[in-house]
């Protein structure tokens, strides 16, 4: 058996207006792209080989879903015109649909199955016709050779158009509330109906309530509750005490402090409501942004030139009571200076960095501690414009057990931690919270402060110990 | 935005109307009329079905009107909000705070019946 | 280039064999049954390795001149590069693909006979 | 390997097409053999072979018609991740940024940059000492 997928540009049309930024065919339903479930189904029939066609764009699924190799089957692509009809279709890929017995799944259409049922002997042992169809869409079973035609009154699977916003979400809730255990979904489900991909931080105070499904790169804050019924995408972050209930975060979403998102769609800025597909954008970074995959650009030049100069005053200030002191607690050896090596900014190459811990006894410690002159020999790392003078922690290449920085948006190695200036304790999962948030929300200027900050804290420390 | 007293319900209420957007651009302009709008009277009905877009700014500056009214045992009331405003005021969990009616004559009608919604 | 012919029934199914970049694409205009006849023609791509923008846009101008004529040239059997081209222009609205020559051919005879 | 740097002068004939991207195609493959990267090779050739075989086309293509035609100089840079091409041509200036082609009224041309720009990473022009220069470079996908 092999499959042909026939998706018609006019039948997505509604996706690229309504939901900016996502390709249609990888549309996430509860955080699976569209297309691999109709892959799923395929390979469920007991097809080894499919074919893609559309009479749109094919670059954005092209890459995602590759030769097929991942699901063990043969994936192509093929091009059709608007006005083809079945027939036409058949005829255009007649080499790939010769000698074998083909499945049509035709239209943008949601195929409900269960992967528990064997669809493939089922199918083989079908007639040709027609086995579900809807209003927008069919599956036919097709031979070469045969022409008896009939239509199956016994229907093993549902078909649901996915022709509109309301559609597409009532039938993600509807798959996320009662029919999740039948389908392969992304995460690992420890439990059923909980679905958490790679990488997600959930706040210890933060609540998740059953049926949800998370994607990979996420961060739940203090306070948060998540579902019932909640989809989050990936690359998102949950500011504190907001509630998502009966709702769809997309990928790449911010959504604010204490904020209540119930019955609802969110992709980036973009607050959309399912009935009748009223949607506003937001203009308040603070309600809903989108959230960039990495920071680049004259940002970026500003930040860098803000941490340099901010570092020169750092030294200058430093440098005598480093000069007085260090000598001292180097011959009392308490002064321990050796290196450490931690990734760079790019998460591949790697920067070797003095690591100096004063043993803390005596005024004298005390006070270098007190004055961060441990970090001095770092300061001059941020001139040199390898580490930011505020940011994450450096991460130890060595620490394979700790998630890579690759899989961290926006780490910059730093002197200072975010962390440090919020008083979190470094290194902890809440830490790599109130960092993560950081890297997207703080401008350079509020970076000066959060240095003093930190500074002050670290001053704090001492004189309170 | 500009008040007018309605007394046709038999009490003195204050409508205005909000038109167009309601960001930090202009919100500080309500912020400064309410006051004035308050030596008139204590109750309001802000008659949103001109406004098109708001922000949390704008948000805030409503807010800030109802707690003054509010603090002078009066009320602030909100008339045919449009369906994106309305999702800002879901999102922010402001709706719980106000009674929100369809039209103009119901908010008035409320304050004489008592009756909330 | 070699320019390879074969005939089913009236059909000519034109093979071009290598390369259709700048050097290559005035052979395809100077080629008869594409350029001159008002005969629907398959082009049969199996054996082009590699095609640009100059090879696109003489395929692009001899379908244009024979739609004029109320003939047609679909293409077949194009491979994953060629394809690619297709695919970032768009220029795949203009055309029929097939994804064999035969059954174009014959696809292209049944469709004549019957106009 | 790293900042090697290959040159290869052709005359702007667009008969010398398939050699600039050809060449262009082998020097992408060698770049891939040094960077250890297994997948997406042949697309990564694919696109320098593109690209290339577009951008030669293009300055060949308005090179004067004397039967010395000025010479076109194609380089490749094996930089630390990426492979930069850049085509050299010294005709006469010429806007870089041709309309994109209405592909409903069956256009002939003018699909040449779209390729190269939607092939690449970076693209940018620039003419200098009465030369025109068009530079582009790619990462492969490191996965």
């Amino acid at each position: 058996m092999k499959t042909l997928l026939t998706i018609r540009e006019n039948s997505y049309a509604w996706v690229t207006s309504a939901l900016q930024g996502l390709a249609p065919l990888l549309l996430p339903i509860c955080n699976k792209p569209f297309v691999e479930f109709l892959v799923d189904f395929a390979v469920l029939a007991g097809s080894r080989e499919i074919r893609l066609l559309s009479d749109g764009p094919l670059q954005e699924v092209e890459q995602y879903c590759e030769d097929g190799s991942r699901w063990g089957v043969q994936m192509s692509y093929a091009h059709i015109k608007e006005s083809d009809d079945h027939q036409t279709i058949f005829e255009k890929n007649r080499r790939f649909c010769n000698d074998s017995k083909v499945m049509v799944i035709d239209g943008f259409v949601f195929v409900g199955y269960d992967k528990k049922n064997d669809y493939r002997d089922l199918f083989n042992s079908m007639p040709d016709g027609t086995v579900a169809s809807c209003t927008t869409g069919s599956i036919r079973l097709f031979t070469v050779s045969e022409s008896n035609m009939a239509n199956n009154d016994e229907t093993p699977v549902s078909l649901t158009p996915i022709d509109s916003v309301e559609s597409y979400y009532d039938l993600s809730m509807h798959i996320l509330r009662h029919e999740s255990s039948r389908y392969v979904l992304p995460g690992y489900g420890s439990e059923p109906d909980s679905y958490v991909g790679r990488n997600v931080t959930i706040s210890k105070s933060a609540e998740i309530i059953k049926p949800v499904s998370i994607g990979n790169n996420v961060q739940i804050l203090a306070g948060s509750v998540i579902g019932p019924d909640a989809v989050i995408g990936s690359n998102v972050i949950i500011d504190r005490k907001s509630r998502i209930t009966e709702s769809i975060v997309l990928d790449n979403t911010y959504i604010g402090e204490e904020l209540d998102v119930e019955h609802k769609m969110a992709n980036r800025n973009t607050l959309i409501s399912p009935q009748g597909a009223v949607s506003i954008a937001m203009e308040d970074p603070h309600l809903l942004t989108g959230i960039k995959d990495t920071a680049r650009g004259i940002g970026n030049l500003l930040r860098t030139i803000v941490h340099t100069l901010t570092a020169i005053v750092l030294i200058l200030l430093l440098v005598i009571p480093f000069i007085l002191i260090t000598p001292i607690l180097a011959v009392q050896g308490k002064w321990k200076s050796s290196r450490k090596t931690c990734y760079d900014h790019t998460c591949k190459g790697v920067i070797s960095l003095p690591d100096v811990s004063i043993e803390r006894s005596g005024p004298l410690s005390a006070i270098a501690f007190a004055l961060s002159l441990d970090r001095l020999p770092t300061l001059f790392r941020v001139v040199g414009g390898k580490l930011s003078l505020i940011g994450n922690a450096p991460i130890a290449a060595e620490e394979k057990n700790l998630s890579p920085p690759a899989a961290t948006p926006g780490y910059r190695p730093a002197v200072f931690s975010y962390a440090e200036a919020e008083n979190w304790p470094v290194g902890g999962s809440d830490a790599a919270i109130v960092e993560r948030f950081y890297a997207i929300h703080s401008n350079p200027l509020q970076d000066i402060g959060l240095t003093m900050k930190s500074l002050i804290n670290r001053f704090h420390d001492t004189t309170t110990a | 935005m500009t008040l007018h007293l309605d007394t046709s319900t038999g009490k003195t209420i204050g409508v205005a109307r909000i038109e167009g957007r309601l960001d930090a651009t202009n919100s500080g302009i309500l912020l400064q009329k309410f006051p004035e709008w308050l030596e008139q009277t204590n109750d309001f009905v802000f008659d949103c079905s001109a406004l098109s877009f708001i922000d949390s700014s704008g948000l805030g500056a409503i807010v800030g009107c109802l707690r003054k009214a509010l603090e002078k045992n009066g009320d602030l009331r909100l008339a045919c909000l449009d369906p994106k405003v309305s999702m800002v005021f879901e999102l922010t969990k402001a709706k719980q705070l106000f009674s929100i009616y369809h039209d103009c004559h119901e908010a008035l009608d409320s304050f004489n019946t008592g009756k909330q919604q | 280039m070699i320019i390879k012919e074969t005939k089913l029934d009236n059909i000519t199914i034109v093979a071009p064999v290598g390369t259709l970049d700048a050097s290559t694409a005035s052979l395809l205009n100077e080629n008869k049954v594409l350029s001159e006849t008002s005969a629907t023609v398959v082009l049969d791509l199996s054996q082009v390795d590699f095609l640009d923008s100059s090879g696109l846009g003489a395929l692009v101008g001899i379908a244009r001149k024979k739609r004029e004529k109320k003939a047609d040239m679909v293409l077949t059997s194009m491979n994953d590069n060629v394809r690619k081209v297709f695919e970032i222009t768009q220029a795949f609205q203009l055309f029929d693909v097939y994804d064999d020559a035969r059954s174009a051919a014959e696809h292209c005879r049944t469709k004549t006979a019957s106009q | 390997m790293k900042d090697s740097t290959i040159t290869l002068c052709l005359p702007g004939n667009i008969r010398f097409t398939r050699l600039a991207s050809l060449t262009a195609s082998k020097t992408a493959e060698l770049f891939l053999s040094s960077m250890k990267v297994s997948k997406g090779i042949d697309d990564f050739q694919h696109a320098f072979e593109l690209s290339v075989s577009e951008a030669f086309t293009n300055a060949a293509r308005y090179a004067s018609p004397s039967s010395h035609p000025q010479p076109v100089t194609i380089s490749f840079r094996f930089e630390e991740k990426q492979l930069t091409a850049s085509i050299t041509d010294s005709n006469p200036a010429f806007t870089i940024e041709p309309p994109a082609p209405d592909i409903e009224n069956y256009p002939e041309g003018g699909y040449g940059l779209l390729l190269i720009r939607s092939l690449m990473d970076t693209v940018s022009c620039r003419r200098e000492n009465n030369t025109n220069t068009i530079t582009m470079s790619k990462q492969p996908e490191i996965h």
